[in-house]
């Protein structure tokens, strides 16, 4: 029930902050349009590197979304508020951690046109595409969120939290790429499967984990 | 006003030695033994120990850094203590933090708002999470007391001091109220609630203060208006380096609290 | 014998030269790191070792 | 009644100091490891011979080995000590985090390093997507950023409580970045392996592994000394017993 109340409270400031979301949408498009010069003019390899531009923008989008999301919470204390209230510290990071993979989830969803109209990297399988979006955001949210609870309340909060969150997540980059290019490029053998069962298991793993470490991260 | 005040004149709070030999009896709403908080190399609180009875007020006065304002987070579970404990109305603010959570209501410096958000969703966030009634009309009364309805749609953003205080003061009000199955906040602290406040504001605290009284609330004050709170208060408390060093009357306070005169003439916030 | 890849031996003195020298370095920055701080808290102790 | 509560409060009074640790343990064994260390070092370079297919090179196996299996247990000891720093906040625990953390990193580091030294002769690259060295890159990245975080974070309890939280993250996340590894590069990469050794080649790789080991021990008690040293710094002495005052009444 209170899992109710903090979604209810991240839908309103995710509505309030909507311009936000809307300018990381143009921080992760410009990152697209900046790869492909990496590359060239070569139809061919952009099509191949289509995949891991897709999640490396991405991956950059979120560390501004989750400093952000947590940027709210810390700047008159408002976090704190709710714990005291008291609100369970497990809801208020699940809460959070379902925003951001959500914020996350449409910023892949709104990327894919950019990078179909960039790459020519299009799929007609738009289910399994969103499907592994979703797994893959959630496997960037469950982590960020906690690690971006310890850097929001630090002063040199932007270089640290890619610095602890990146690495980390060096399986979820690899088995979204992985199944992101299977399911753009053809997946004759069907190891699309594997690469999205280690999402969930990545997933699995950290949703819990998190979760339970969060309170120490934010009681003092 | 000094009539509000019990009839006896033994003061409600008694510093203790030993730890708390007949502690746990439930007529105490907090009993103290040993608080102690760090700040790095400082201690800003240092063996504090007391114990305030059911229903009674405590002025807590003191100068900027005698620690005040950590006693009041540190009672309130917003922070830990490095040593000794406390029972709020005799659950342990250790083991019992959560449930120490739903007696207590903290009034702090931060006013726990979101910018992005109007009057009525920062309150009905609260709600929620209370489990009451959380749609903008519900939430109409509230800010209609703490005269705030006709900014219920803006964002906080643009508020200024004092209209944030009311919003955290409506918080309080709502943590009072709480959900019918639970009987809500009945210990209060309030860290200098009248910061920021016109004069309209400063009446609404005192009425607020004697609402809180009239529910049996404890409360805990710091403040440096020592003696308007000397007035409303029963029990006096002085913190300096973080230690208590008088408690008493608190009508005696003004006069006999030690370094209370010095506060008076060193100006008030 | 036969069969045996011969040469190698720089990669092999890179390697260990690296490990003694990376090794060696951190040990004795311990060493002195712990002695300098036992003399900043205690100034009459530190010379047994 | 009375004597319960009493209990209560005096086990919630306890009240951890960091302590300044002495005596000649970590030297001692310091000095033993890297003379086992050395001698493991000269049998593997001179005494045992050279491997059929990958010749002299293969002697770097006998420092690259025990390095790993140093820095896994670094790693682990680290884990170890959040999951205690988390249960009992005993400060002590923060410091061997720290220590373990840091001859972690740096053994994971030098494992790269040795790898890619390894990797130019035997595949003609000095950096191959192999599983194992990767994986152990990627640690290097992760725990040298928990060590930035230690840096950046000023309130000694905070650290601690964070730089433990962050570790089990991490940690546990070394198995699976090794599988995801692993998969990813399996399919035009057959993996080194060093396992069924012959005695000749056992000798100097396990006589050096336990001067690892050893050398190891040493030095993370010596530097999580040094940190238990600097928190006593740090951390305001411990506050004296007074006679509460609070009862004084005008």
């Amino acid at each position: 029930m209170q899992l109710a109340a903090t979604l209810r409270k991240e839908i309103l400031l995710q509505w309030r902050t909507r311009s936000q979301i809307a300018a990381v949408f143009i921080f992760g498009a410009t990152s697209l349009l900046l790869f492909s010069f990496s590359i060239g003019p070569n139809s061919e390899a952009l099509r191949l590197y289509a995949p891991g531009f897709l999640w490396l923008g991405l991956l950059l989008s979120s560390t501004l979304t989750l400093s952000e999301s947590f940027h709210l919470e810390m700047e008159e204390r408002a976090l704190e508020g709710l714990l005291l209230l008291p609100a369970s510290d497990r809801s208020l990071y699940y809460g959070k951690a379902i925003a951001n993979a959500f914020q996350l989830t449409l910023l892949g969803i709104a990327l894919i046109p950019v990078m179909v109209v960039l790459y020519d990297a299009g799929t007609t399988r738009i289910p399994a595409m969103i499907g592994v979006i979703i797994l893959g955001a959630a496997g960037l949210s469950a982590p960020g969120t906690l690690y971006t609870a310890m850097t929001s309340q630090l002063r040199s909060q932007q270089t640290l939290l890619p610095l602890l969150l990146f690495p980390l997540v060096v399986p979820v980059l690899l088995a979204a790429v992985k199944a992101t290019s299977l399911i753009i490029l053809g997946d004759p053998m069907g190891q699309a499967r594997s690469w999205i069962i280690l999402l969930i298991a990545f997933d699995a793993i950290y949703w819990s984990l998190c979760g339970l470490l969060f309170g120490r991260v934010v009681e003092d | 006003m000094r009539g509000s005040r019990p009839a006896s004149r033994s003061s409600p709070i008694e510093g203790r030695r030993k730890p708390l030999s007949v502690a746990n009896d439930s007529s105490a709403a907090i009993e103290a033994f040993e608080l102690s908080r760090r700040y790095g190399r400082r201690w800003a609180l240092a063996n504090v120990s007391f114990r305030v009875e059911r229903g009674s007020s405590v002025l807590l006065a003191g100068r900027n850094g005698s620690g005040k304002s950590t006693l009041l987070r540190v009672l309130s579970t917003a922070i830990r203590a490095d040593r000794g404990t406390a029972r709020i109305e005799g659950l342990d603010l250790r083991a019992d933090r959560y449930e120490v959570r739903k007696k207590i209501a903290l009034l702090g410096h931060h006013t726990n708002t979101y910018d992005a958000l109007s009057a009525w969703q920062n309150l009905a966030i609260s709600a929620s999470l209370l489990g009451m009634p959380a749609s903008r009309s519900a939430m109409m009364p509230l800010l209609e007391e703490v005269g705030l309805a006709e900014r219920a749609d803006d964002a906080i953003v643009g508020f200024s001091a004092g209209m944030r205080k009311r919003i955290s003061i409506a918080r309080v009000l709502l943590q009072i109220e709480a959900a019918p199955e639970s009987a809500g906040a009945s210990v209060i602290f309030l860290d200098e609630p009248y910061n920021q406040l016109d004069p309209p504001g400063f009446r609404f605290v005192d009425q607020m203060f004697k609402r809180l009284k009239e529910k049996g609330a404890t409360v805990v004050m710091a403040t440096h208006l020592i003696e308007h709170g000397a007035k409303i208060c029963d029990v006096g408390m002085v913190l300096e380096g973080g230690r208590l060093i008088w408690s008493g009357p608190a009508a005696d306070l003004p006069m006999r609290g030690g370094i209370a005169p010095a506060l008076l003439t060193e100006g008030v916030a | 014998m036969t069969g045996t890849v011969t040469g190698g031996w720089e990669f092999v003195a890179a390697a260990y030269g690296i490990t003694i020298f990376v090794v060696g370095f951190y040990t004795v920055r311990a060493i002195l790191g712990y002695r300098a701080a036992l003399r900043k808290v205690s100034p009459t102790s530190g010379e047994t070792s | 009644m009375t004597g319960i509560s009493e209990v209560s409060f005096a086990a919630a009074e306890t009240e951890d100091q960091p302590r300044i640790r002495r005596g000649p343990l970590p030297y001692i064994l310091l000095a033993v490891g890297t003379l086992v260390i050395l001698t493991g070092a000269w049998i593997g370079l001179f005494v045992a011979p050279a491997e059929t297919f990958q010749g002299n090179t293969q002697r770097i196996m006998y420092i690259h080995v025990p390095t790993a299996w140093a820095a896994m247990l670094a790693l682990m000891f680290a884990f170890v000590s959040s999951f205690a720093y988390l249960f009992n906040g005993k400060w002590a625990w923060d410091a061997r985090l720290e220590a373990s953390i840091e001859i972690g990193t740096l053994l994971a580091l030098l494992l790269c390093i040795q790898g890619s030294i390894w990797a130019k002769p035997t595949w003609g690259v000095w950096w191959d997507w192999d599983p194992r060295l990767t994986t152990s890159a990627v640690m290097v990245f992760a725990f040298a950023g928990i060590l930035a975080l230690r840096k950046f974070v000023e309130e000694p309890g905070r650290r601690a409580t964070w730089s433990a939280v962050a570790t089990i993250v991490a940690f546990i996340d070394v198995p699976v970045v090794y599988f995801s590894v692993n998969w990813w590069n399996s399919l035009h990469q057959t993996q080194s392996t060093v396992g069924n050794i012959a005695p000749a080649f056992r000798v100097p790789l396990y006589t050096s592994a336990i001067g690892f080991v050893i050398l190891l021990t040493g030095l993370i008690m010596l530097r999580a000394r040094t940190s238990e040293i600097r928190l006593s710094e740090e951390i305001a002495p411990p506050l004296e017993p007074v006679a509460s005052v609070g009862g004084i009444r005008s």
